[in-house]
């Protein structure tokens, strides 16, 4: 047999969690750089599995399959395809990033009991966090992944409650109340989204018999596996519906505020970053292979709620006064994007989309980690207290508006890429969509440079002039992601020629092929 | 006096009935119960025989013993066939040794061992006057607060007698489930019954809620017992036999030699469903379903945290295990009659019993109203009436009935100077104080709530799907909306625990002795056992779906 | 005279019990009404085993006997350490646990 | 050879990449770093137009493919560069003046703590401009063009301190995202028209497409253009922009940058040839930029300003003549260049008076400085007379081409076009002579400042004045270098092609109007500021004269329909989403507590109410078991 490369991946951060909670209350340090290593370590079999993948090969490959419960019908399957590596890349990459962001956000303050771990909790939940959504990113087993799709919910729920900003404009008290309402919130919200996703996931297992993937996509394309048109609704409805409210989706979205602006910064790159792109990915991945006439069907009112997600997202976040809140709006509008690219049914779209999601993962860590970095040093989150920072701190400013250029998809950085693929494909199909949502592109630019505008630039704030530039470990953490945003914009080929077939693959799962274009239709 | 010659002192009937055959028991099969009941008995001559000193150590030991060995005779008769293969009924059809009997006995037998670790816990009170003290009270007869009770506290006496009462409760509650006729039911409904009413009035703090919780219980027990008790006696009008066996055909039909004399209550329908109706509704106070709940906050309040405990775990596993055999057994030639009854009942206890807790104040009480939301989960397995809804009942029931000991032992630790500090403000920070008991009680909740890779969440999911594929999806539409109502008061004691400062003048947590440790610890591998790799317990549950008939 | 009658009787027997459960504060009162009703029960079995012509509802009448008699056990037992606690019997008097 | 293309980029992207990573340490030398480069690349630009020149007119296009960019499905997107006439124009445009401004800067921006990051962000627009002019597709020359735009935004933006500055720089870059969103338009038309991007099969196959398409795309890449070329309705940021250094403005918003609008077209010629809806609106468009911009620039006493609503004229009739199809294409690029020499001139004269009157702008603050720097004076002059048309000098002859091809263009739309752009020329000559009036002539104004500091008008460094002198040169003799012979037009045609149009009157005719006009114009000019003193404050003004202050109230009109309404519309989503769509939400969960609290209080803790609950229960359980047989 040969070695369980993917459950490798999976099981290097599960135990390093479990590791790393174990440390003694006096070793802090030993948990952060046990915690460092892990995630690294995670990287190196990312790395493996990345360079293992073979994109023209079979679909789903480095499968393991296990028995498990048998009497659900369940096995553990593991496999990744194109869109699941390249997710699994990003989740790999981005955690040491986000554990070394974080180096000192865990750190105790001087009250609570010797028992009382927060450092040793915090990063072995951050790893908890990615094993899990690696093995979501994984699992070629409906009731397998949904089990980690739902688990992934407890860790996160900890990292957004446990750990906040240290400074808070209305105090420690105030700020307790509100990161436990904004963490109840997020765990409400998906959990209600993961409930009712258990009554679909039941009716699948119900008309299918088992949860395999592979099985039931199969069976559906071979049509051995009838499904009434309604059942097959329902069924994607419920799906969805837990993928939108992670993803999140217009109107399902007001969770997401709450928590980006709540938890640190780091925590906040793992909501929207990693975690939220299990939605997409899901939606992808099942939504779209188990029920592909579903799909079609909701397909227009979904693109329009996508659009609504667009604009609305960036019109939010140029009324946002909170940077972080800010960001959270403007990731809305991005997963509109990452939507509507998925429900285009074009091959641009799709792939779009999927590159979408890792571009937007590095950007958004770009921004928001920076964003951290100067909330930690002035201790608000509030826009209207910055001012000038430019002056005093320029390395801080410039990889802020790299971020934010980023964000707001200038060409040259990696998110454009995936942005006009996603538009093209979506006009491809639906010209005004198509054009609507390229107004996006102006609003981006809108909410990112007035936020650089009334942060970075101006005179100097009194508050702000003392306020050291980036610190050794904080360019080591920003400057890998700004590399990464030039190469993959400059050159994102290794990416889409991995995600290209498996979007390939999908399209034809929904009987779908790209509109010719009207010049060649007309011969 | 001959059978005989009572019948004809008796009746007018037209033909004598043949001899009354000499009972055969086989006693073998019944031994778990034997052993139980056997044990309850040598606790009783304990109590008058052994010096106070060591009526403790005495009555702990034999009881573990007794339940070990009950349990090993259970595993024998499983491992024997007699789950599957050789299931059949016993004792002259009184009671059926089948695969549910032998699945629900043992849980039964491990959760009363996991409970007997928290009656007999001794370190978590402190010590008065140097002798260490349990949860119940010194002497139950003497008045709270008067010198008597005093003098009792003073010379150390404790209730050893919880322990023969436990036993009992367990005796009967073993025979509960594995009933084969209305009579046997009765009886051992209130041979559990009747031990748990003291128990509960038995706690050494707060004695006026725990004799109130006995009064209240008591009561109302005895009252639904009342309908139970009529309830039979209709369906014994209906069918002439209280025989599961014979109710069952006579419903079916199948019984065509019916004396004309005596049509007119013989296969009257009527008597049919108000009888199946009144004992259906004897089950579901047991079990603690909406309308029949109400005793239940008041009473996990008021009893003592262990007997909660006990409480929460057996009496639902014994009675959901006689809800299913009733209907599955006797009734289910009227399916079509109770299915649509329980299906209100089941929606109307998810719903109840989530939307209440979300404004309790009181860690009991909570658990008490998310006992009652379990309670409607599991009814929408019972509704299933299929093999795998019986299995996954089992399961659930094997899965729930340790968080649920587990949870309340952990209740039992969190202790201000009135003895356990229940009101949940005070729970406030407890994750701050002493990170492991909040995180093994954040399991609990969580295993409550029906978070994946708990055994809660494995048995949601089979409870569910067995209802999806018995045709009841709106049942589970419901039972996933009442999930989510009910993770909001989950969630919200992991909040104060985890995400509140802590108080300055909040509880303490006592360390415990092994016995409750083991008994958490217990809670706590199960649960997560159950979570991750069930197919085992699946398995178990799934050989043993199968009713004798 | 027709035995449905005495089932007639055990039925009024029955809800007069219940009513009386339902409408007294008593304790004591309280449970003599359950008492009426374990009896209605009982006169029920006994009717019943004379309609069908079989023993089986006499032998239960005595197994409820015997229960009742245990449940009396308990039930004063109870009622009585309340009562020395309270210097009441009213069972709506305790009412500490609510909501 | 085809190599070499790639170096032209690189060069500059070096220095961008060194002086913006490289930190303080190159502080001392950052300026040369960028200079050295920014010249390297003219160089290289050299060598390679030597080598066009080199061949026959029809082998004059090299192309060089380094890598395949994003390829999914039938979206293929290269890094192709194009080389032909029409980029080598803009090449040695772009790093002739750039270099040249480059050098200006090390002595304009001598004192600038930041002067190291100032060179990294020229380098940085040299690069982003050569490749907006170098793609070979649409995407790639959108990367180019949203990079000038960044560039555009770093500099204008560069004195981040002053807020006037970073709203400018903002407001900037957000404009040329309305214009960007039409180019990204077009793009997707193209795809699912063409079923590519790239200008070879794009321009081959538009005769297939149809003309309802080929005129969005137009139009679309219209837009675009308005807005890189702050054309109406998109002008507005460009006033504004005189914010940054004025080298920048020398560079990009006047010679370069500004100008991608008009490369725009012209390079999508195939295109608007065949959507003459498309082509009509673009003449509109410059007709409208000419007048709008001149009338802003007679307007202005900020000096930068008013150079700023010339070039927006000066691209106007860039426009207009693109507009005009194969007629006007090649005199559009013509007169591209010529203003890229007189105005970049222009504005680096306007830098040296700054520069030596302590960064005051306003107009009606100087008089007299001819005395004072004469090296400035005598290069300015040539600049101004190069814009309004001075006989044989640059703009004479590439305006006068413009307004003959206006003419050329036949029927009322020629008419008018062409009598809008004869107006255009009168206003230049009237607005540019005002300026060099207020400027140059008269009495000194200044005044101490209100730190007491008296300015002394200075003449300023070499490194400043030798690039003010090389674009003298440019202003005096570039156009005529083009014309004679029609060299231009024959270097250009192959790629714009080029047809003469009917013009209903002789060119002399064309001719002796504009200099009637030049002369009615500076005689009007002459009579308001020459011959009497100009006023240290402005008059009142007319009605025209106060909206033309105000950029025409277009301002105004944003302000209050996009920022205010902007505002407010956020405002309300903002309330919204905290009210109706989060408070759907909390409402539920208060809903749900206050049904619990409603629940709750039936448990009153009475047994016998327990027993009544009990009671009722098993009734409706009767009753319902019962009601189930019935039905």
């Amino acid at each position: 047999m040969s070695f369980p490369l993917l459950t490798a991946t999976a099981a290097l951060p599960a135990i390093g969690a479990v590791a790393t909670a174990a440390v003694p209350a006096a070793r802090r340090t030993a948990a952060k750089w046990l915690a460092l290593g892990v995630s690294l370590g995670t990287l190196a079999l990312a790395i493996t599995v990345l360079v293992r993948f073979d994109p023209d090969g079979a679909r789903y490959q480095l499968t393991e399959s296990h028995a498990w419960i048998k009497d659900f019908g369940v096995r553990y399957e593991l496999g990744v395809d194109g869109i699941a590596v390249a997710l699994l890349a990003l989740t790999a990459v981005l955690i040491p990033f986000v554990i070394l962001a974080g180096w000192h956000d865990a750190d105790p303050l001087e009250t609570g009991s010797r028992r009382w771990r927060p450092t040793q909790g915090f990063f072995a939940l951050i790893l908890a966090v990615e094993a899990m959504v690696i093995i979501s990113f994984e699992a070629t087993d409906v009731f397998l992944f949904y089990i980690f799709f739902e688990a992934m919910l407890i860790p996160m729920y900890f990292l957004i409650g446990g750990f906040g900003d240290r400074a808070h404009e209305h105090g420690e008290e105030a700020a307790s109340t509100q990161r436990s309402y904004a963490a109840v919130k997020f765990l409400l919200y998906n959990l209600v989204g993961g409930l009712i996703m258990l009554a679909a996931v039941i009716g699948v297992y119900v008309v299918a018999g088992n949860f395999s993937l592979t099985e039931i996509a199969q069976a559906r394309a071979n049509g051995s596996l009838h499904m009434a048109t309604n059942t097959e609704r329902w069924l994607f409805l419920g799906f969805f519906f837990a993928f939108a409210v992670k993803a999140p989706l217009w109107p399902l979205h007001t969770w997401l505020p709450n928590a980006m602006q709540e938890a640190t910064a780091p925590v906040a790159v793992l909501i929207t970053a990693v975690v939220d792109k299990v939605g997409t990915f899901a939606m992808l991945r099942f939504c779209l292979q188990l029920f592909p006439e579903a799909s079609k069907w909701a397909t227009p009112v979904i693109l329009v709620l996508a659009l609504i997600s667009i604009v609305y997202g960036a019109l939010l976040a140029v009324g946002q006064r909170d940077i972080k809140r800010l960001v959270a709006y403007a990731s809305i509008s991005h997963f509109g994007f990452i939507i509507m690219g998925i429900f285009a049914m074009t091959s641009q779209g799709q792939s779009g989309a999927t590159l979408y999601m890792v571009n937007h993962g590095i950007s958004t860590a770009a921004l928001m980690l920076v964003a951290g970095f100067l909330i930690s040093r002035r201790g608000s989150r509030l826009i209207a207290d910055y001012g000038g920072v430019q002056k005093v701190a320029p390395v801080l400013a410039g990889t802020f508006l790299i971020g934010g250029l980023a964000t707001l998809s200038l060409p040259g950085l990696a998110p454009f890429v995936s942005e006009f693929l996603v538009l093209v494909g979506t006009f491809a199909r639906y010209p005004a969509i198509g054009i609507i949502a390229t107004f996006g592109i102006v609003l981006a630019a809108l909410y990112t440079l007035v936020l650089y505008q009334r942060t970075m630039t101006g005179p100097v704030k009194p508050e702000v002039s003392a306020m050291p530039d980036l610190r050794a470990r904080e360019l080591v953490v920003v400057a890998p992601l700004i590399v990464l945003l030039i190469v993959l914009g400059v050159y994102p080929k290794p990416v889409t020629d991995i995600v290209n077939p498996a979007v390939k693959q999908t399209m034809s799962d929904v009987h779908k092929t790209d509109p010719k274009p009207s010049v060649e239709a007309a011969k | 006096m001959s059978a005989t010659a009572v019948h004809s002192l008796w009746t007018t009937a037209a033909e004598p009935i043949s001899k009354i055959p000499a009972p055969k028991i086989e006693y073998g099969q019944l031994s778990p119960t034997l052993i139980v009941v056997g044990a309850a008995l040598v606790g009783v001559l304990v109590e008058a025989f052994v010096p106070r000193r060591s009526r403790y150590y005495a009555q702990v030991f034999v009881s573990v013993v007794a339940l070990c060995a009950a349990f090993a005779a259970v595993v024998a008769l499983a491992a024997d066939g007699y789950g599957t293969t050789k299931a059949h009924i016993a004792a002259m059809g009184a009671i059926a040794v089948d695969g549910p009997s032998l699945f629900l006995q043992g849980t039964i037998l491990l959760a009363g061992l996991v409970a007997l670790f928290t009656f007999a816990e001794r370190r978590l009170d402190p010590a008065a006057h140097g002798n260490r003290v349990d949860s119940f009270a010194a002497q139950a007869a003497s008045v709270p607060g008067s010198d008597s009770e005093k003098a009792a506290v003073k010379a150390g006496f404790t209730t050893t007698e919880v322990f023969p009462l436990l036993l009992f409760a367990i005796a009967g509650m073993l025979i509960f489930p594995s009933a084969n006729d209305l009579l046997t039911l009765f009886v051992a409904l209130e041979v559990f019954s009747l031990p748990l009413y003291l128990l509960c009035a038995l706690a050494r703090r707060k004695r006026l809620m725990s004799q109130e919780a006995a009064v209240k219980y008591f009561l109302l027990g005895a009252f639904a017992s009342a309908f139970t008790l009529f309830g039979i006696a209709l369906l014994y009008g209906y069918a002439g036999s209280v025989s599961y066996a014979r109710i069952a055909q006579v419903v079916d039909g199948t019984v065509t030699n019916v004396d004309p004399a005596l049509a007119n209550t013989m296969g009257n329908d009527a008597l049919l469903l108000l009888g199946s109706a009144l004992i259906v509704m004897g089950l579901l106070f047991k079990v603690g379903a909406v309308p029949f709940h109400m005793w239940t906050p008041d009473v996990y309040q008021g009893a003592p945290t262990p007997v909660t405990g006990f409480m929460a775990a057996a009496t639902k596993v014994a009675a959901f295990g006689a809800l299913l055999r009733l209907l599955y057994v006797v009734l289910p030639g009227m399916r079509w009659d109770w299915r649509p009854v329980m299906w209100a009942v089941a929606i109307i206890t998810m719903l109840g019993g989530a939307i209440v807790a979300i404004t309790q104040t009181d860690i009991k009480r909570l658990l008490a109203y998310s006992s009652i939301a379990h309670a409607g989960f599991i009814l929408a397995g019972v509704i299933a009436t299929s093999k795998d809804g019986v299995s996954s009942v089992l399961f659930y029931l094997a899965g729930y009935s340790f968080v649920t000991i587990g949870a309340f032992a952990v209740v039992t630790l969190v202790r201000d100077a009135g003895g356990e500090a229940t009101h949940l403000s005070k729970w406030a920070g407890l994750g701050r104080r002493s990170p492991l008991v909040a995180a093994v009680f954040a399991v609990f909740l969580l295993a409550f709530a029906g978070i994946p890779l708990t055994s809660g969440f494995a048995g949601k999911f089979a409870v569910f799907k067995a209802a999806a594929d018995g045709g009841a999806a709106p049942l589970v539409v419901v039972g996933v909306i009442s999930s989510a109502i009910a993770a909001f008061f989950y969630i919200r004691v992991i909040v104060l625990m985890f995400f509140s400062e802590p108080r300055p003048e909040g509880p303490t947590v006592a360390v415990p002795s092994p016995l409750t440790m083991a008994a958490i610890g217990v809670g706590v591998a199960v649960t997560l056992v159950l979570g991750v790799a069930p197919q085992y317990f699946l398995n178990l549950a799934s050989q043993a779906g199968v009713f004798v008939r | 005279m027709n035995p449905v009658n005495y089932l007639y009787l055990a039925a009024l027997l029955f809800t007069i019990g219940a009513t009386g459960v339902l409408i007294r504060r008593n304790a004591i009162v309280v449970f003599m009404c359950i008492e009426l009703m374990l009896n209605a029960c009982n006169l029920a079995f006994v009717v019943f085993s004379r309609m069908h012509g079989n023993l089986d509802g006499q032998i239960i009448a005595f197994f409820t006997m015997v229960v009742a008699a245990a449940e009396v056990v308990v039930g004063l037992a109870i009622i009585v350490s309340l009562f020395r606690t309270r210097h009441s019997a009213s069972v709506d008097d305790a009412s500490l646990m609510k909501l | 050879m085809e190599n070499l293309i790639a170096l032209l980029i690189a060069a500059p992207l070096l220095g961008a990449a060194v002086l913006l990573v490289g930190g303080r340490r190159l502080d001392a030398v950052g300026q040369w770093i960028g200079t050295l480069l920014s010249a390297a690349s003219f160089v290289f630009g050299l060598i390679l137009f030597a080598d066009l020149l080199g061949k026959n007119a029809e082998h004059r296009t090299l192309t060089q493919h380094l890598w395949t960019w994003i390829s999914v499905g039938s979206f293929q997107a290269d890094v192709t560069f194009r080389l032909d006439q029409l980029s080598m124009t803009f090449v040695l445009l772009i790093t002739g003046v750039g270099s040249l401004i480059h050098l200006y800067s090390v002595g304009y921006m001598e004192h600038d703590e930041r002067r190291r990051r100032f060179f990294g962000y020229l380098n940085l627009f040299l690069a982003a401009m050569l490749l907006l002019v170098l793609a070979d597709n649409y995407l790639l020359l959108y990367v180019g063009w949203e990079g000038v735009g960044l560039a555009s935004y770093l500099l204008i933006g560069f004195w981040q301190h002053k807020p006037s500055a970073a709203t400018a720089a903002k407001k900037a870059f957000l404009v040329n995202r309305v214009g960007d969103m039409g180019l990204s338009i077009a793009i997707m038309l193209m795809f699912t028209t063409f079923g590519s991007f790239a200008f070879g099969p794009v321009f081959s196959h538009a005769g297939d497409a149809s003309e309802g398409k080929l005129t969005a795309i137009g139009l679309m890449l219209l837009l675009a253009a308005c807005g890189k070329s702050a054309q109406v309705p998109l002008q507005s940021w460009l006033g504004d922009a005189m914010e940054g250094p004025t080298p920048v403005s020398a560079l990009i918003h006047a010679a370069t940058m500004v100008t991608a609008g008009v490369y725009l077209i012209v390079r999508s010629a195939a295109i608007f040839n065949l959507a003459p809806d498309a082509q009509l609106a673009v003449t509109v468009v410059g007709a409208v930029t000419l007048l709008f911009g001149a009338i802003v620039g007679c307007a202005k006493d900020d000096i930068k300003k008013a150079l700023a609503g010339s070039t927006m004229s000066q691209i106007g009739y860039m426009i207009l003549a693109a507009g005009l199809g194969p007629i006007g294409y090649v005199f559009a690029i013509m007169h591209l260049v010529t203003h890229g020499f007189f105005k970049a001139g222009l504005f680096l004269g306007a830098g040296s008076v700054m520069h030596g009157m302590n960064d005051e702008v306003d107009m009606r603050r100087y008089g007299g400085l001819r005395k004072y720097m004469p090296v400035t004076f005598i290069t300015f002059g040539l600049g101004y007379l190069a814009i309004i048309g001075f006989p044989f000098l640059s703009g004479f002859f590439s305006k006068d081409a413009i307004i003959e091809a206006a003419f050329a263009k036949g029927g009322t739309q020629g008419w008018i076009l062409g009598g809008a752009a004869l107006l255009g020329a009168a206003i230049t000559a009237f607005y540019m002579t005002r300026v060099m009036l207020m400027t140059f002539f008269g009495e000194k104004r200044w005044q101490p400042d209100e730190n007491g500091n008296e300015p002394h008008p200075h003449e300023s460094p070499k490194v400043m004045t030798i690039p003010m002198v090389l674009l003298a040169f440019g202003s005096v003799f570039a156009g005529g270098l083009f014309s004679i012979g029609d060299r231009f037009l024959n270097w250009l045609e192959p790629v714009t092609g080029h047809s003469e149009g009917h013009s209903p009157i002789s060119a002399a005719t064309v001719t002796g109007a504009t200099m009637v006009c030049l002369v009615i114009g500076v005689g009007i000019a002459w009579a308001q500021y020459g011959r009497k003193p100009v006023p240290a404050v402005a008059p009142r003004g007319s009605l025209l004269t106060r909206a033309a202050r105000r950029d025409l109230l277009q301002d105004d009109f944003n302000h209050v329909v996009l920022v205010r309404g902007g505002e407010h519309l956020t405002r309300s989503l903002v309330y919204v989403d905290h009210t109706l769509v989060d408070g759907v939400v909390n409402g539920t969960a208060a809903g749900f507590g206050g049904l619990s609290g409603r629940l709750r209080r039936v448990q009153n803790g009475f047994a016998r109410s327990y027993a009544v609950s009990m009671f009722g229960g098993a009734a409706l359980l009767v009753a319902a078991t019962l009601l189930m047989r019935a039905v």
